[in-house]
């Protein structure tokens, strides 16, 4: 079908990779757009200054969830260091692109990875 | 699987008898009806003036009442501009209600920069005109008042009639956006009064490309579209035969099959709607519960994004429509136009919590087993849905503390 | 008797290539392609977007300059409407050729209401703008000019190039109504350097009821028509998607069959002028005798009035179309609006002998044999008109007298 | 053919009555409309205050035509005072109707026929 969405970022939607929660992460990330609605929310485990496991939960539109379930792949088993790295745009391009309307929902994304490890160096202290 | 079309107020399929009936008209009897001298024009010219009684029927309009137009939007465009021009000598003052579609809406920018002030007039919870509200606002100047005969995103049916009555009294003119309503509900113009109506067949089985605007005989318009002497004047441009013929042929088999229609149409959707309310909890009908279009459910339902709903409805075969931002401004050039949608916020839907928004409009051919095809799915969606959201984590968290 | 279409200045029939193009999107693919996110409106999405390109093709635009209207009369009313409001602040001056369409001409009286001077641009005995006239009328505060790149009724092909390179330098917006020539002759909006073209399929074997205005990339315009958010927010209004199909396949159509139906109709057009001239006294061709539309032939017969002649040509199996103030105004409500035709007026033929105005128009599908059977029976037809005229009677006797 | 001209209309125009001239006409009248360019004239043979014979010449449209046509017929061996009675709207009736448009040609006969008596009376002395 054609659509505005690509193929991986229907995939994404349809089957969320890493989809859930850590109950005890060690860095915890929300954000949320208000004026559309998505919320985010990544947990982080992460061990020797790595990330070792991810997970998300989103509220949100296709673009949404496909940006944050494609964030949790792409930082798996990176450093801290490489996932602080990690901007929108390498996730919109690694999702095939989003359209224009769309692409504050890989900010977003970015903004949660963002957050979980600012937490995670909060609690670290 | 095959599709299940829930999505009437988008727009719906041509009637196969309507196609039949336009495609003369394209090839063979393709002349210019402004030809009337010669034979290639005459047809087409009688073919116009046919369609158009037909249409007059459909309302209870007289023949010479209506004009043509390429869409509701274009009639919509007519009406207000062209009632507020030709009759600027009463008054500069023009109401809309809070709820009318983006081709109401968007034209307030233009008719400011025409010298004309725009107000808007409030609805209640349901949608439904709050006529307190339009008694104080009807001040004097106001020259023109707008308000839809149905809203297509939440089903309400609008008190047209006595909108009219009181406006008739003070002397204001009233156009109703019927978009939403003829042929597909019972219409009269002269029992509901008004002075003005948009009539769109693409939401009644007649093609795209094609609608009208009604106008009562001695209300005065201006054109904006000048040129030839089509449509009376009011409205130039060498005519779509083949739209006007179908258009013609899907008023008349609307009026043949109304009651059928709306019959089948009123069973469908209540049993969607008791289907739902029992099915999925959380979730809050939009619009009047009454007073509304028949076969026309619409809903938002807590914790679960509208677009996303849609998507996996559309992926399990069902078409439906959502007032969700995401969805609606889906096509943007950018994000800045990401509002949620004005006729929710209107009806006091929370904005961030109205982006569950989903509209099931189901048509003459939809049937019961899709209906309970629709209510076996919808239920495994939204608790999917429901589990990857972080929101309903919270409540669920704080719903156990507050139940200990 | 088979009809012999020599209309094509009026309309065309649709090629059935085209309608075959446009049937899949009545019943089957009907979505509203604003409905991205369901199955149904990808299709029809997807259908708008390829034939927007075509049409950009055939005009040598690019995709996003092209936006959909109604019809060439609603393109030249956007074009001049939203060139004049969009750029305002440029100034409040207008001008159009003396010989532009209805669909210009008729915009004059409300264009003063928004507040703009219109003045008229003068053109030679062949239809040809004057360039010292428009020279000298192009003042400061002129901010937009009108100048069609053919006319219709008599043929002539505008110097659009040059003048398009004179208002560039004086910072003066272009538009030219490209409805007689678009899709019919080859057309570069970016050779012409023109900044606005109307194009009107049903004037080559498109469906009626849909048009485009190019849109040169960075010109300023605004709506006239508002709502929703198709046409890049330049044109509201569900789309008309079969119309569009059919737009774009008959562009194609066009620009792939271009040289063959040009060579055919320069061939049909020179026999018909030809015989016309050698069989007819007191014949006079009008617009310009080698820079005109190919297939079309125009002129006026003294002592002859136009209406009868088209009348008998049609009872004669034979389409043309006349200026004759007669046979134009036919649907007038009243004799009012009985005028010669503005554009014959304003190639210098006085008004009260161009009664007899008649325009051949030859189509793709026309033939030789054709044109030589209405070189056959128009003579007679003349003759007969010409018995019965007393102005025939008196100039014979005038003649005898001075022949003496 | 379905058209903005009765059938009526048609058959005068197509075959119109009582064309031609009249050499030794007792009363000759020709009007003509500028606006539209109609010009007709009429032939009138009397004898004892009676129209014996009457023709016509016209230059103009289908309605024109007939409308001229048709009144030859009306007045043919009717007295001058009968005649003086035809009005345009019996003209157009007679013609089984005429468009809004076209209703001046009816006007413009009845015209030439007065013309053609005022001719006549005048010629007479
Ligand atoms: C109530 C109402 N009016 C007008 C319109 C505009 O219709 P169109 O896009 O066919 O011009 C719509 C479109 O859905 C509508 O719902
Ligand atoms: C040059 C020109 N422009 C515009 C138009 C208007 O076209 P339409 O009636 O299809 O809107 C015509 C109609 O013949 C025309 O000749």
């Amino acid at each position: 079908m054609p659509g505005p969405y690509s193929d991986k970022v229907m995939d994404h939607f349809m089957n969320p990779r890493n989809m859930g929660e850590i109950e005890d992460a060690d860095g915890v990330g929300e954000v949320g757009n208000p004026a559309c609605g998505d919320v985010m929310k990544l947990f982080l485990k992460i061990e020797n200054d790595r990330i070792v496991d991810v997970k998300f939960k989103t509220f949100g539109c296709g673009a949404a969830i496909a940006s944050s379930s494609m964030t949790t792949e792409l930082i798996k088993g990176k450093t801290i260091d490489e996932a602080l790295k990690l901007s929108n745009q390498a996730v919109a391009e690694a999702l095939g692109g989003l359209p224009p309307a769309k692409e504050h929902c890989s900010v977003l994304a970015e903004d949660a990875l963002k957050a979980a490890l600012e937490d995670y160096k909060k609690k670290k202290g | 699987m095959k599709r299940i079309y829930f999505d009437h107020s988008a727009t719906t399929p041509v009637d196969n008898r309507v196609l039949d009936a336009m495609l003369p008209y394209f090839a063979e009897q393709f002349g210019n009806p402004s030809s009337v001298l010669i034979e290639e024009g005459g047809i087409p010219h009688k073919a116009v003036d046919e369609a158009r009684e037909k249409i007059a029927r459909l309302v209870g309009a007289e023949k010479d009442e209506i004009i043509f137009t390429a869409s509701a939007t274009e009639a919509n465009n007519l009406a207000i501009k062209g009632l507020a021009l030709a009759n600027r000598d009463k008054g500069k003052r023009i109401l809309f209600s809070d709820i009318e579609h983006f081709s109401i809406m968007n034209q307030a920018d233009f008719m400011r920069i025409l010298g004309f002030e725009i107000d808007f007039v409030r609805v209640d919870n349901y949608g439904v005109l709050d006529m307190e509200d339009l008694k104080k606002k009807v001040t004097d100047g106001t020259v023109l008042v707008s308000v839809m005969h149905a809203n297509l995103e939440i089903g309400t049916i609008e008190p047209v009639k006595e909108i009219a009555s009181f406006l008739k009294e003070r002397g204001v003119i009233f156009h109703s956006d019927g978009a939403g309503t003829s042929g597909r509900i019972p219409v009269s113009v002269n029992d509901l009064g008004i002075d003005t109506m948009t009539i769109s067949p693409h939401q009644f089985y007649g093609p795209k490309g094609i609608a009208a605007l009604y106008l009562r005989k001695d209300v005065r318009l201006a054109s904006i579209i000048q040129g030839g002497f089509q449509e009376m004047g009011y409205r130039a441009g060498t005519e779509n035969i083949p739209g006007i013929v179908g258009f013609g042929e899907a008023a008349r088999l609307a009026m043949e099959e109304m009651d059928e229609r709306v019959q089948k149409l009123t069973m469908l959707g209540r049993r969607l709607w008791d289907g739902l309310a029992s099915s999925i909890d959380y979730l809050h009908f939009t619009g009047h519960p009454k007073q509304r279009l028949p076969g026309h459910v619409s809903f938002w339902i807590e914790f679960v994004e509208g677009e996303s709903l849609l998507l996996w409805l559309n992926l399990n075969s069902i078409a439906s429509a959502s007032g969700s931002a995401c969805a609606s401004n889906m096509m943007a050039v950018d994000e800045t136009g990401l509002k949620a949608s004005h006729v929710l916020t209107a009806v006091g839907v929370p904005p961030e919590i109205c982006h569950g928004s989903i509209t099931f409009s189901l048509g003459k051919d939809n049937t019961m087993d899709e209906v309970e095809h629709l209510l076996s799915v919808i239920p495994g969606i939204v608790k999917r849905l429901r589990d990857m959201s972080p929101l309903y984590a919270s409540f669920k968290q704080q719903q156990k503390e507050h139940d200990k």
